[in-house]
């Protein structure tokens, strides 16, 4: 499956880009699945996504949990807590 | 109505841009978020606000659409700038006009505190002590929990 | 800074007014009162405010005083108009500038709740079917209940 | 003790003037002594005060219960409850 990752904030910082298109294995379907396959790809991800518990996702730009699947998605965003207003 | 923009707004316009030729208002609040010199004690000079185009719109309209099935708002505006500002620039504007006072006051203030926490902006401060990403503040979580957790978007 | 006047106010230019060349406010609220067209189910055709000159701008300063006391303010406005007025017209006005939103809320709102019940205003509609001097109403004393009694001017 | 009385909205409409300068006799010492005592004064005040309780008064310029007392006023008004904001 074909996915749009985006990387927002301090996460685009660490990853180094603000979007990508990757092809994922069936076996990640979950938002913590992908989180977990994406720190393997390289270290600027380790770092990216070491403290994994603050990063927020939208998955079709809605915020979801991490448990959430991620079947379907077309374009799958991380992010720290927003801080507008 | 909604609107991302990087440019500056005029509140006085927007107002009355909302209440032109209507006689069924009558109370109009409005709350603006300016840049402010400092934070934390230390100086800030400038700042930046990166936001996820797309789904920036979509949060907003979504939490309008609350704002509006919670309470009787005759008009209702929210206008987010994205980009680079200075102390002193607007950030946010949110307006809302009922017929009685307490509708509008609340109605503001939930746009704002769903917009603290849900709609998609983040700011980095530029200054001579400090600066870097704003870290979100728990008192921006705890100002939603008041709205009841029924209408909180998943995260 | 309170103001008593007869004329319409501008409230874009009041909020630049308060704010100009300053960068420690990170929020601003107003709020404006304004005509509506119809009270009660009956139409209004125009609003007269009668008010007591002198103890009007002493009560909207005790006011306006009371809430610098409680929050946190950089700035803060009262405008009350009077005399006659049509549907759509402006009658009162209230900015409140603080650091932080929730002080700016928190004030304006109590601003409004005292100004309603201990600002010496009476208004009187006139319309097609109905009219005559407007019943005070229960719920502005239920809203300034909530700012605890202690503060209350003695009535 | 010479005072200035105002009245305001329908106290107003009901007693016909706006304010008066009267002479108070020593045994008026309360609001509602002073209420008690205009309402002897004629059929318009008589009309005016009918509802005493839900009139407000105020003392030199400061919002007072009716037992309050009126010594060394300069000023009185009385009004109904306010409806402006």
């Amino acid at each position: 499956m074909s996915v749009k990752l985006l990387y927002f904030a301090w996460v685009r910082e660490k990853t180094g880009i603000g979007q990508e298109q990757i092809d994922l294995p069936a076996d990640v379907t979950t938002v913590a699945e992908l989180i977990g396959w994406l720190k393997e790809r390289g270290p600027e991800y380790e770092s990216a996504f070491e403290k994994a518990h603050v990063i927020r996702a939208a998955v079709d730009q809605t915020h979801v949990a991490h448990d959430a699947p991620i079947a379907s998605a077309r374009e799958i965003a991380f992010f720290p807590p927003v801080t507008g207003g | 109505m909604i609107r991302v923009q990087q440019r500056d707004f005029d509140i006085g316009a927007e107002i009355e841009g909302l209440r032109a030729g209507r006689t069924d208002i009558g109370a109009i609040v409005t709350f603006t978020g300016t840049v402010r010199d400092s934070a934390m004690g230390a100086r800030v000079s400038q700042m930046t606000l990166e936001h996820y185009p797309g789904m920036t719109e979509k949060e907003l309209e979504r939490i309008e659409g609350q704002a509006c099935e919670r309470w009787p708002l005759q008009a209702s505006l929210v206008i987010h700038r994205y980009g680079p500002m200075q102390p002193g620039e607007n950030i946010v504007l949110v307006i809302t006009a009922s017929a009685h006072r307490q509708a509008a006051f609340e109605a503001a203030e939930f746009l704002m505190d769903y917009l603290k926490t849900s709609a998609p902006f983040w700011k980095k401060e530029d200054g001579a002590e400090t600066g870097g990403w704003v870290d979100a503040r728990e008192s921006d979580d705890t100002a939603l929990a008041r709205w009841g957790p029924e209408k909180k978007a998943a995260e």
